[in-house]
Protein backbone atom coordinates (compact mmCIF):
# COMPACT_ATOMS: atom_id res chain seq x y z
CA UNK A 1 0.00 0.00 0.00
CA UNK A 2 1.22 3.59 -1.01
CA UNK A 3 0.67 6.70 0.68
CA UNK A 4 1.41 10.21 -1.26
CA UNK A 5 2.30 12.92 0.94
CA UNK A 6 2.18 16.04 0.53
CA UNK A 7 4.12 18.94 2.41
CA UNK A 8 3.66 22.78 2.45
CA UNK A 9 5.19 25.79 4.23
CA UNK A 10 7.27 25.11 7.06
CA UNK A 11 6.79 21.52 6.68
CA UNK A 12 8.44 21.57 3.53
CA UNK A 13 11.45 23.41 4.97
CA UNK A 14 11.91 20.36 7.33
CA UNK A 15 11.01 17.72 4.74
CA UNK A 16 12.93 19.47 2.16
CA UNK A 17 10.57 17.56 -0.27
CA UNK A 18 6.43 18.74 -1.91
CA UNK A 19 5.95 15.08 -2.27
CA UNK A 20 6.77 12.43 -0.26
CA UNK A 21 5.70 8.37 -1.45
CA UNK A 22 5.39 6.55 1.99
CA UNK A 23 4.69 2.50 1.87
CA UNK A 24 4.03 0.65 5.05
CA UNK A 25 1.81 2.82 7.10
CA UNK A 26 -2.10 1.19 7.72
CA UNK A 27 -3.60 4.41 9.35
CA UNK A 28 -2.59 8.07 10.29
CA UNK A 29 -0.52 7.15 13.53
CA UNK A 30 1.27 5.31 11.86
CA UNK A 31 2.43 7.31 8.72
CA UNK A 32 3.02 10.31 11.43
CA UNK A 33 5.21 7.96 13.58
CA UNK A 34 7.02 7.12 10.81
CA UNK A 35 7.43 10.70 9.29
CA UNK A 36 8.30 11.76 12.80
CA UNK A 37 11.21 8.92 13.18
CA UNK A 38 12.30 9.94 9.76
CA UNK A 39 12.25 13.88 10.29
CA UNK A 40 12.27 14.33 14.02
CA UNK A 41 12.41 18.24 14.01
CA UNK A 42 8.28 17.59 12.61
CA UNK A 43 8.13 16.53 16.24
CA UNK A 44 8.78 20.50 17.75
CA UNK A 45 6.21 21.76 14.61
CA UNK A 46 2.48 22.19 14.77
CA UNK A 47 0.50 20.79 11.67
CA UNK A 48 -2.62 19.24 11.18
CA UNK A 49 -3.47 16.36 8.89
CA UNK A 50 -6.02 16.22 5.68
CA UNK A 51 -6.72 12.58 4.00
CA UNK A 52 -7.97 13.14 0.21
CA UNK A 53 -8.33 17.14 1.13
CA UNK A 54 -10.49 16.43 4.44
CA UNK A 55 -8.78 17.47 7.91
CA UNK A 56 -8.88 14.60 10.38
CA UNK A 57 -8.92 14.66 14.10
CA UNK A 58 -8.53 10.78 15.21
CA UNK A 59 -6.56 8.46 13.64
CA UNK A 60 -7.76 7.43 10.16
CA UNK A 61 -7.58 4.55 8.03
CA UNK A 62 -5.74 4.67 4.83
CA UNK A 63 -6.52 3.30 1.38
CA UNK A 64 -3.58 3.35 -1.29
CA UNK A 65 -3.46 5.91 -3.35
CA UNK A 66 -4.91 8.27 -0.86
CA UNK A 67 -3.15 11.72 -0.23
CA UNK A 68 -2.47 12.80 2.90
CA UNK A 69 -1.34 16.10 3.61
CA UNK A 70 0.62 17.62 6.44
CA UNK A 71 -0.50 20.92 7.01
CA UNK A 72 1.04 23.87 9.16
CA UNK A 73 -0.68 26.54 10.67
CA UNK A 74 -2.95 28.57 7.74
CA UNK A 75 -1.68 32.00 7.37
CA UNK A 76 -3.64 33.38 4.31
CA UNK A 77 -5.41 36.50 4.16
CA UNK B 1 -35.71 32.42 -8.55
CA UNK B 2 -32.13 34.69 -7.58
CA UNK B 3 -28.82 34.08 -9.34
CA UNK B 4 -26.49 33.09 -6.83
CA UNK B 5 -23.25 34.18 -8.05
CA UNK B 6 -20.17 33.70 -6.89
CA UNK B 7 -16.46 33.53 -7.88
CA UNK B 8 -13.54 32.49 -5.96
CA UNK B 9 -10.06 33.10 -7.76
CA UNK B 10 -6.93 33.19 -6.93
CA UNK B 11 -4.56 35.50 -8.73
CA UNK B 12 -0.88 36.20 -9.54
CA UNK B 13 0.64 38.97 -7.42
CA UNK B 14 -1.25 41.57 -5.56
CA UNK B 15 -5.00 42.89 -6.55
CA UNK B 16 -4.96 46.38 -7.57
CA UNK B 17 -7.47 48.99 -7.04
CA UNK B 18 -8.42 48.47 -10.74
CA UNK B 19 -9.88 45.93 -9.94
CA UNK B 20 -11.91 46.23 -7.15
CA UNK B 21 -12.96 48.71 -9.26
CA UNK B 22 -14.62 46.78 -12.09
CA UNK B 23 -15.80 44.41 -9.35
CA UNK B 24 -17.95 46.83 -7.89
CA UNK B 25 -18.78 48.70 -11.43
CA UNK B 26 -20.39 45.03 -12.22
CA UNK B 27 -22.68 45.21 -9.95
CA UNK B 28 -24.73 48.43 -11.07
CA UNK B 29 -27.26 46.51 -13.17
CA UNK B 30 -28.13 44.22 -10.20
CA UNK B 31 -30.73 46.59 -9.25
CA UNK B 32 -31.79 44.96 -6.14
CA UNK B 33 -28.41 45.56 -4.37
CA UNK B 34 -28.89 47.89 -1.91
CA UNK B 35 -25.47 47.30 0.02
CA UNK B 36 -22.06 45.97 -0.73
CA UNK B 37 -19.82 45.26 2.25
CA UNK B 38 -15.42 44.90 1.27
CA UNK B 39 -12.89 43.25 2.99
CA UNK B 40 -9.51 44.24 1.72
CA UNK B 41 -6.05 42.61 3.28
CA UNK B 42 -2.85 44.25 2.86
CA UNK B 43 0.60 43.48 3.55
CA UNK B 44 2.01 45.14 6.54
CA UNK B 45 5.71 46.35 6.84
CA UNK B 46 6.01 44.66 10.25
CA UNK B 47 9.07 45.64 12.06
CA UNK B 48 10.93 42.71 13.67
CA UNK B 49 14.24 43.87 15.12
CA UNK B 50 16.10 46.35 12.37
CA UNK B 51 14.66 44.41 9.78
CA UNK B 52 10.92 44.80 8.23
CA UNK B 53 8.83 43.09 6.19
CA UNK B 54 9.27 44.07 2.36
CA UNK B 55 6.91 41.32 0.81
CA UNK B 56 4.79 38.21 1.49
CA UNK B 57 4.98 35.06 -0.89
CA UNK B 58 1.74 33.34 -0.57
CA UNK B 59 1.34 29.31 -1.40
CA UNK B 60 -1.83 27.37 -1.34
CA UNK B 61 -2.73 23.68 -1.37
CA UNK B 62 -5.11 24.70 -4.10
CA UNK B 63 -7.30 21.67 -4.75
CA UNK B 64 -7.84 21.55 -0.75
CA UNK B 65 -8.57 25.47 -0.81
CA UNK B 66 -11.10 25.05 -3.90
CA UNK B 67 -12.87 22.99 -2.07
CA UNK B 68 -12.76 24.98 1.07
CA UNK B 69 -14.24 27.97 -0.73
CA UNK B 70 -16.66 26.51 -2.37
CA UNK B 71 -17.93 25.28 1.34
CA UNK B 72 -17.60 28.66 2.54
CA UNK B 73 -19.68 30.34 -0.17
CA UNK B 74 -22.25 27.19 0.32
CA UNK B 75 -22.40 28.52 3.76
CA UNK B 76 -23.12 31.68 3.68
CA UNK B 77 -25.61 31.21 0.58
CA UNK B 78 -27.45 29.14 2.94
CA UNK B 79 -26.93 31.16 6.04
CA UNK B 80 -27.35 34.51 5.01
CA UNK B 81 -29.74 36.48 2.73
CA UNK B 82 -26.93 37.62 -0.04
CA UNK B 83 -27.38 38.55 -3.45
CA UNK B 84 -23.60 37.91 -4.67
CA UNK B 85 -20.45 37.36 -2.61
CA UNK B 86 -17.07 36.87 -4.47
CA UNK B 87 -13.11 35.84 -2.89
CA UNK B 88 -9.95 36.71 -4.45
CA UNK B 89 -7.08 36.04 -3.04
CA UNK B 90 -3.16 36.37 -3.64
CA UNK B 91 -0.55 33.86 -4.39
CA UNK B 92 3.48 34.58 -5.17
CA UNK B 93 4.62 37.29 -4.03
CA UNK B 94 2.28 40.39 -3.30
CA UNK B 95 4.98 43.40 -1.67
CA UNK B 96 3.99 45.64 1.49
CA UNK B 97 1.81 48.42 0.80
CA UNK B 98 -0.51 45.72 -1.83
CA UNK B 99 -3.59 43.60 -1.46
CA UNK B 100 -3.88 40.15 -1.25
CA UNK B 101 -7.55 39.59 -0.60
CA UNK B 102 -10.51 41.24 -1.56
CA UNK B 103 -14.12 39.85 0.08
CA UNK B 104 -16.95 41.08 -1.76
CA UNK B 105 -20.32 40.41 -0.34
CA UNK B 106 -23.63 42.22 -1.35
CA UNK B 107 -27.39 41.86 -0.55
CA UNK B 108 -30.68 44.15 -0.14
CA UNK B 109 -30.05 45.45 3.01
CA UNK B 110 -26.96 46.31 4.68
CA UNK B 111 -27.10 44.02 7.88
CA UNK B 112 -26.61 40.46 5.28
CA UNK B 113 -23.55 42.07 3.54
CA UNK B 114 -21.79 43.19 6.29
CA UNK B 115 -22.75 40.11 8.38
CA UNK B 116 -21.30 37.73 5.78
CA UNK B 117 -18.50 39.74 4.69
CA UNK B 118 -17.03 39.04 8.14
CA UNK B 119 -18.32 35.74 8.90
CA UNK B 120 -15.90 35.07 5.43
CA UNK B 121 -13.06 36.56 5.98
CA UNK B 122 -12.95 34.57 9.75
CA UNK B 123 -13.70 31.53 7.53
CA UNK B 124 -10.62 32.36 5.44
CA UNK B 125 -7.89 33.33 8.27
CA UNK B 126 -9.18 29.78 10.11
CA UNK B 127 -10.29 27.56 7.21
CA UNK B 128 -8.33 27.49 3.52
CA UNK B 129 -4.98 26.12 3.37
CA UNK B 130 -2.35 29.23 2.57
CA UNK B 131 0.81 30.19 3.89
CA UNK B 132 2.46 33.27 3.85
CA UNK B 133 6.23 33.48 3.89
CA UNK B 134 7.44 37.41 5.22
CA UNK B 135 10.10 38.70 3.55
CA UNK B 136 12.59 40.61 5.00
CA UNK B 137 14.45 43.79 3.39
CA UNK B 138 17.60 41.84 4.55
CA UNK B 139 16.01 38.54 2.32
CA UNK B 140 15.52 36.77 5.52
CA UNK B 141 12.22 35.28 5.73
CA UNK B 142 9.79 33.55 8.42
CA UNK B 143 6.71 32.10 7.76
CA UNK B 144 3.76 34.17 9.20
CA UNK B 145 1.09 33.53 11.67
CA UNK B 146 -2.49 34.66 11.82
CA UNK B 147 -4.11 35.89 14.88
CA UNK C 1 2.55 59.86 16.71
CA UNK C 2 -0.18 58.43 14.60
CA UNK C 3 -1.42 61.13 11.79
CA UNK C 4 -5.35 60.87 12.23
CA UNK C 5 -6.75 61.21 8.63
CA UNK C 6 -10.46 61.72 8.00
CA UNK C 7 -12.69 63.31 5.28
CA UNK C 8 -15.94 63.46 5.05
CA UNK C 9 -16.88 64.89 1.80
CA UNK C 10 -20.74 65.52 -0.05
CA UNK C 11 -20.24 64.32 -3.48
CA UNK C 12 -22.13 65.83 -6.25
CA UNK C 13 -24.46 63.03 -7.59
CA UNK C 14 -23.23 59.18 -7.83
CA UNK C 15 -20.08 57.94 -6.19
CA UNK C 16 -18.04 56.34 -9.20
CA UNK C 17 -15.93 52.67 -8.96
CA UNK C 18 -13.05 54.85 -9.83
CA UNK C 19 -13.21 57.05 -6.96
CA UNK C 20 -13.16 53.88 -4.57
CA UNK C 21 -10.11 52.66 -6.71
CA UNK C 22 -7.99 55.65 -5.86
CA UNK C 23 -9.19 56.14 -2.54
CA UNK C 24 -7.86 52.53 -1.83
CA UNK C 25 -4.73 52.74 -3.90
CA UNK C 26 -3.70 56.38 -1.75
CA UNK C 27 -3.38 53.99 1.21
CA UNK C 28 -0.20 51.68 -0.08
CA UNK C 29 1.79 54.29 1.38
CA UNK C 30 0.71 53.71 5.00
CA UNK C 31 2.48 50.39 5.37
CA UNK C 32 1.11 50.04 9.02
CA UNK C 33 -2.13 49.04 7.47
CA UNK C 34 -3.28 45.30 7.63
CA UNK C 35 -6.93 45.59 7.05
CA UNK C 36 -9.48 48.34 5.19
CA UNK C 37 -13.20 47.72 5.37
CA UNK C 38 -15.49 49.33 3.01
CA UNK C 39 -19.00 49.85 2.87
CA UNK C 40 -21.19 51.30 -0.25
CA UNK C 41 -24.42 51.90 -0.27
CA UNK C 42 -26.21 51.44 -4.00
CA UNK C 43 -29.66 52.94 -4.91
CA UNK C 44 -32.48 49.85 -4.74
CA UNK C 45 -34.82 50.08 -7.88
CA UNK C 46 -37.45 48.72 -5.26
CA UNK C 47 -41.36 48.41 -6.49
CA UNK C 48 -44.40 49.90 -5.45
CA UNK C 49 -47.36 48.93 -6.91
CA UNK C 50 -46.27 49.00 -10.89
CA UNK C 51 -44.04 51.96 -10.50
CA UNK C 52 -40.37 51.33 -9.51
CA UNK C 53 -37.22 53.54 -8.46
CA UNK C 54 -35.38 55.64 -10.94
CA UNK C 55 -33.43 57.24 -8.47
CA UNK C 56 -33.04 59.09 -5.11
CA UNK C 57 -32.58 62.47 -4.40
CA UNK C 58 -30.22 63.49 -1.27
CA UNK C 59 -30.53 66.70 0.30
CA UNK C 60 -28.94 67.82 3.39
CA UNK C 61 -28.59 70.37 6.63
CA UNK C 62 -25.11 70.78 5.34
CA UNK C 63 -23.65 72.82 8.70
CA UNK C 64 -25.55 70.18 10.75
CA UNK C 65 -24.68 67.37 8.69
CA UNK C 66 -21.02 68.43 8.65
CA UNK C 67 -20.79 69.06 12.42
CA UNK C 68 -22.40 65.46 13.28
CA UNK C 69 -19.79 63.75 10.71
CA UNK C 70 -16.95 65.53 12.91
CA UNK C 71 -18.41 63.71 15.81
CA UNK C 72 -18.74 60.43 14.08
CA UNK C 73 -15.22 60.53 13.03
CA UNK C 74 -13.57 61.91 16.99
CA UNK C 75 -15.52 59.26 18.12
CA UNK C 76 -14.19 56.34 16.03
CA UNK C 77 -10.75 57.60 16.68
CA UNK C 78 -11.26 57.23 20.58
CA UNK C 79 -13.25 53.95 20.44
CA UNK C 80 -11.50 52.17 18.13
CA UNK C 81 -7.83 51.45 17.08
CA UNK C 82 -8.18 52.55 13.45
CA UNK C 83 -5.46 54.28 11.55
CA UNK C 84 -7.87 56.06 9.33
CA UNK C 85 -11.42 56.34 7.84
CA UNK C 86 -12.93 58.48 5.08
CA UNK C 87 -17.07 58.98 4.55
CA UNK C 88 -18.20 59.98 1.41
CA UNK C 89 -21.96 60.35 0.89
CA UNK C 90 -24.09 62.17 -2.11
CA UNK C 91 -25.93 64.72 -2.96
CA UNK C 92 -28.25 65.26 -5.75
CA UNK C 93 -29.60 62.83 -8.00
CA UNK C 94 -28.24 59.09 -7.64
CA UNK C 95 -29.71 56.67 -10.33
CA UNK C 96 -30.85 53.05 -9.31
CA UNK C 97 -27.49 50.86 -9.35
CA UNK C 98 -25.26 53.95 -8.54
CA UNK C 99 -23.43 54.10 -5.54
CA UNK C 100 -24.76 56.96 -2.64
CA UNK C 101 -22.64 56.44 0.47
CA UNK C 102 -18.75 55.29 0.70
CA UNK C 103 -17.89 54.33 4.00
CA UNK C 104 -14.13 53.25 4.29
CA UNK C 105 -11.64 52.57 7.60
CA UNK C 106 -8.47 51.28 8.02
CA UNK C 107 -6.64 49.75 10.52
CA UNK C 108 -3.50 47.33 11.62
CA UNK C 109 -5.86 44.16 12.54
CA UNK C 110 -8.99 43.38 10.93
CA UNK C 111 -11.18 43.59 13.72
CA UNK C 112 -10.92 47.39 14.29
CA UNK C 113 -11.41 48.08 10.52
CA UNK C 114 -14.05 45.99 10.55
CA UNK C 115 -16.65 47.04 13.91
CA UNK C 116 -15.82 50.57 13.08
CA UNK C 117 -16.85 50.21 9.36
CA UNK C 118 -19.95 48.95 10.77
CA UNK C 119 -20.50 51.62 14.07
CA UNK C 120 -20.32 54.19 11.60
CA UNK C 121 -22.62 52.98 9.08
CA UNK C 122 -25.00 52.57 11.70
CA UNK C 123 -24.73 56.53 13.12
CA UNK C 124 -24.57 57.98 9.42
CA UNK C 125 -28.28 56.24 9.31
CA UNK C 126 -29.38 57.59 12.35
CA UNK C 127 -27.77 60.52 13.34
CA UNK C 128 -26.75 62.19 10.11
CA UNK C 129 -29.42 64.62 8.72
CA UNK C 130 -29.81 63.69 4.82
CA UNK C 131 -33.03 62.48 3.24
CA UNK C 132 -33.86 61.23 0.06
CA UNK C 133 -36.89 61.40 -1.83
CA UNK C 134 -37.62 58.57 -4.12
CA UNK C 135 -38.25 59.21 -7.61
CA UNK C 136 -40.46 56.94 -9.72
CA UNK C 137 -40.16 55.69 -13.09
CA UNK C 138 -43.36 57.60 -13.66
CA UNK C 139 -41.70 60.64 -11.92
CA UNK C 140 -43.67 60.77 -9.23
CA UNK C 141 -41.98 60.48 -6.06
CA UNK C 142 -41.96 59.72 -2.05
CA UNK C 143 -39.61 60.50 0.97
CA UNK C 144 -37.52 57.25 1.56
CA UNK C 145 -37.43 55.89 5.21
CA UNK C 146 -34.71 53.80 6.64
CA UNK C 147 -35.01 50.96 8.50
CA UNK D 1 -36.96 88.36 19.51
CA UNK D 2 -36.95 86.81 15.95
CA UNK D 3 -35.90 82.95 15.72
CA UNK D 4 -34.89 81.18 12.03
CA UNK D 5 -36.94 78.33 11.25
CA UNK D 6 -35.03 75.67 8.73
CA UNK D 7 -37.55 72.89 7.30
CA UNK D 8 -36.15 70.01 5.63
CA UNK D 9 -37.60 67.33 3.25
CA UNK D 10 -41.42 66.03 3.86
CA UNK D 11 -41.31 69.54 6.16
CA UNK D 12 -40.93 71.80 3.43
CA UNK D 13 -44.00 70.45 1.70
CA UNK D 14 -46.03 71.24 3.98
CA UNK D 15 -44.55 74.85 5.25
CA UNK D 16 -43.61 74.81 1.62
CA UNK D 17 -40.28 77.59 2.89
CA UNK D 18 -37.23 76.21 3.66
CA UNK D 19 -36.58 78.98 5.67
CA UNK D 20 -38.89 80.98 8.09
CA UNK D 21 -38.37 84.22 10.34
CA UNK D 22 -40.58 83.49 13.57
CA UNK D 23 -41.32 85.89 16.18
CA UNK D 24 -43.43 85.56 19.17
CA UNK D 25 -41.79 82.31 20.78
CA UNK D 26 -39.94 81.95 24.08
CA UNK D 27 -39.29 78.43 23.81
CA UNK D 28 -39.32 75.14 21.30
CA UNK D 29 -43.02 74.30 22.51
CA UNK D 30 -44.32 77.42 21.92
CA UNK D 31 -42.51 77.70 19.18
CA UNK D 32 -44.36 74.14 18.00
CA UNK D 33 -47.49 74.95 18.96
CA UNK D 34 -47.45 78.37 16.54
CA UNK D 35 -46.42 76.46 13.64
CA UNK D 36 -48.91 73.87 14.26
CA UNK D 37 -51.33 76.14 14.47
CA UNK D 38 -50.56 77.79 11.18
CA UNK D 39 -49.41 74.45 9.29
CA UNK D 40 -51.95 71.88 10.73
CA UNK D 41 -50.63 69.19 8.56
CA UNK D 42 -47.76 69.30 10.99
CA UNK D 43 -49.27 67.07 13.32
CA UNK D 44 -49.53 64.25 11.47
CA UNK D 45 -46.08 64.41 10.79
CA UNK D 46 -42.63 62.50 12.56
CA UNK D 47 -40.21 65.65 13.19
CA UNK D 48 -37.19 66.19 15.56
CA UNK D 49 -35.94 69.76 16.83
CA UNK D 50 -32.59 71.13 16.21
CA UNK D 51 -31.73 74.37 18.29
CA UNK D 52 -28.38 75.86 16.54
CA UNK D 53 -27.72 72.19 15.24
CA UNK D 54 -28.49 70.23 18.16
CA UNK D 55 -31.10 67.54 18.69
CA UNK D 56 -32.87 68.90 21.78
CA UNK D 57 -35.35 66.38 23.68
CA UNK D 58 -36.63 68.55 26.11
CA UNK D 59 -38.94 71.98 25.95
CA UNK D 60 -35.44 74.52 25.37
CA UNK D 61 -35.68 78.37 26.01
CA UNK D 62 -34.82 80.08 22.71
CA UNK D 63 -32.55 83.14 22.22
CA UNK D 64 -32.96 85.97 19.45
CA UNK D 65 -31.34 84.73 16.14
CA UNK D 66 -31.44 81.34 17.02
CA UNK D 67 -31.73 78.78 14.42
CA UNK D 68 -34.58 75.98 15.06
CA UNK D 69 -34.39 73.35 12.34
CA UNK D 70 -37.65 70.50 11.87
CA UNK D 71 -36.01 67.51 10.88
CA UNK D 72 -37.93 64.72 9.39
CA UNK D 73 -36.92 60.93 9.90
CA UNK D 74 -33.69 60.81 8.06
CA UNK D 75 -32.86 58.76 5.21
CA UNK D 76 -29.02 59.38 3.86
CA UNK D 77 -27.11 56.01 3.26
Amino acid sequence: MEIDVLTFGQITDIIKETKLKISGAENTDELIKLLENNYPALQSNKYSIAVNKKIIQENTQLQHQDTVAILPPFSGG
Amino acid sequence: MEEKRGHTIFIDGPINPGFIAEAIAKHSHKKNIGAHSIFLGQVRSDKIGNEEVAAIEYTTYREMAEEKFHDIREDAFKKFSIICMHIYHSLGIVKAGEISLFVFTSSIHRKDAIDTCEAIVERIKKEVPVWGKEIFTNENSQWKTNT
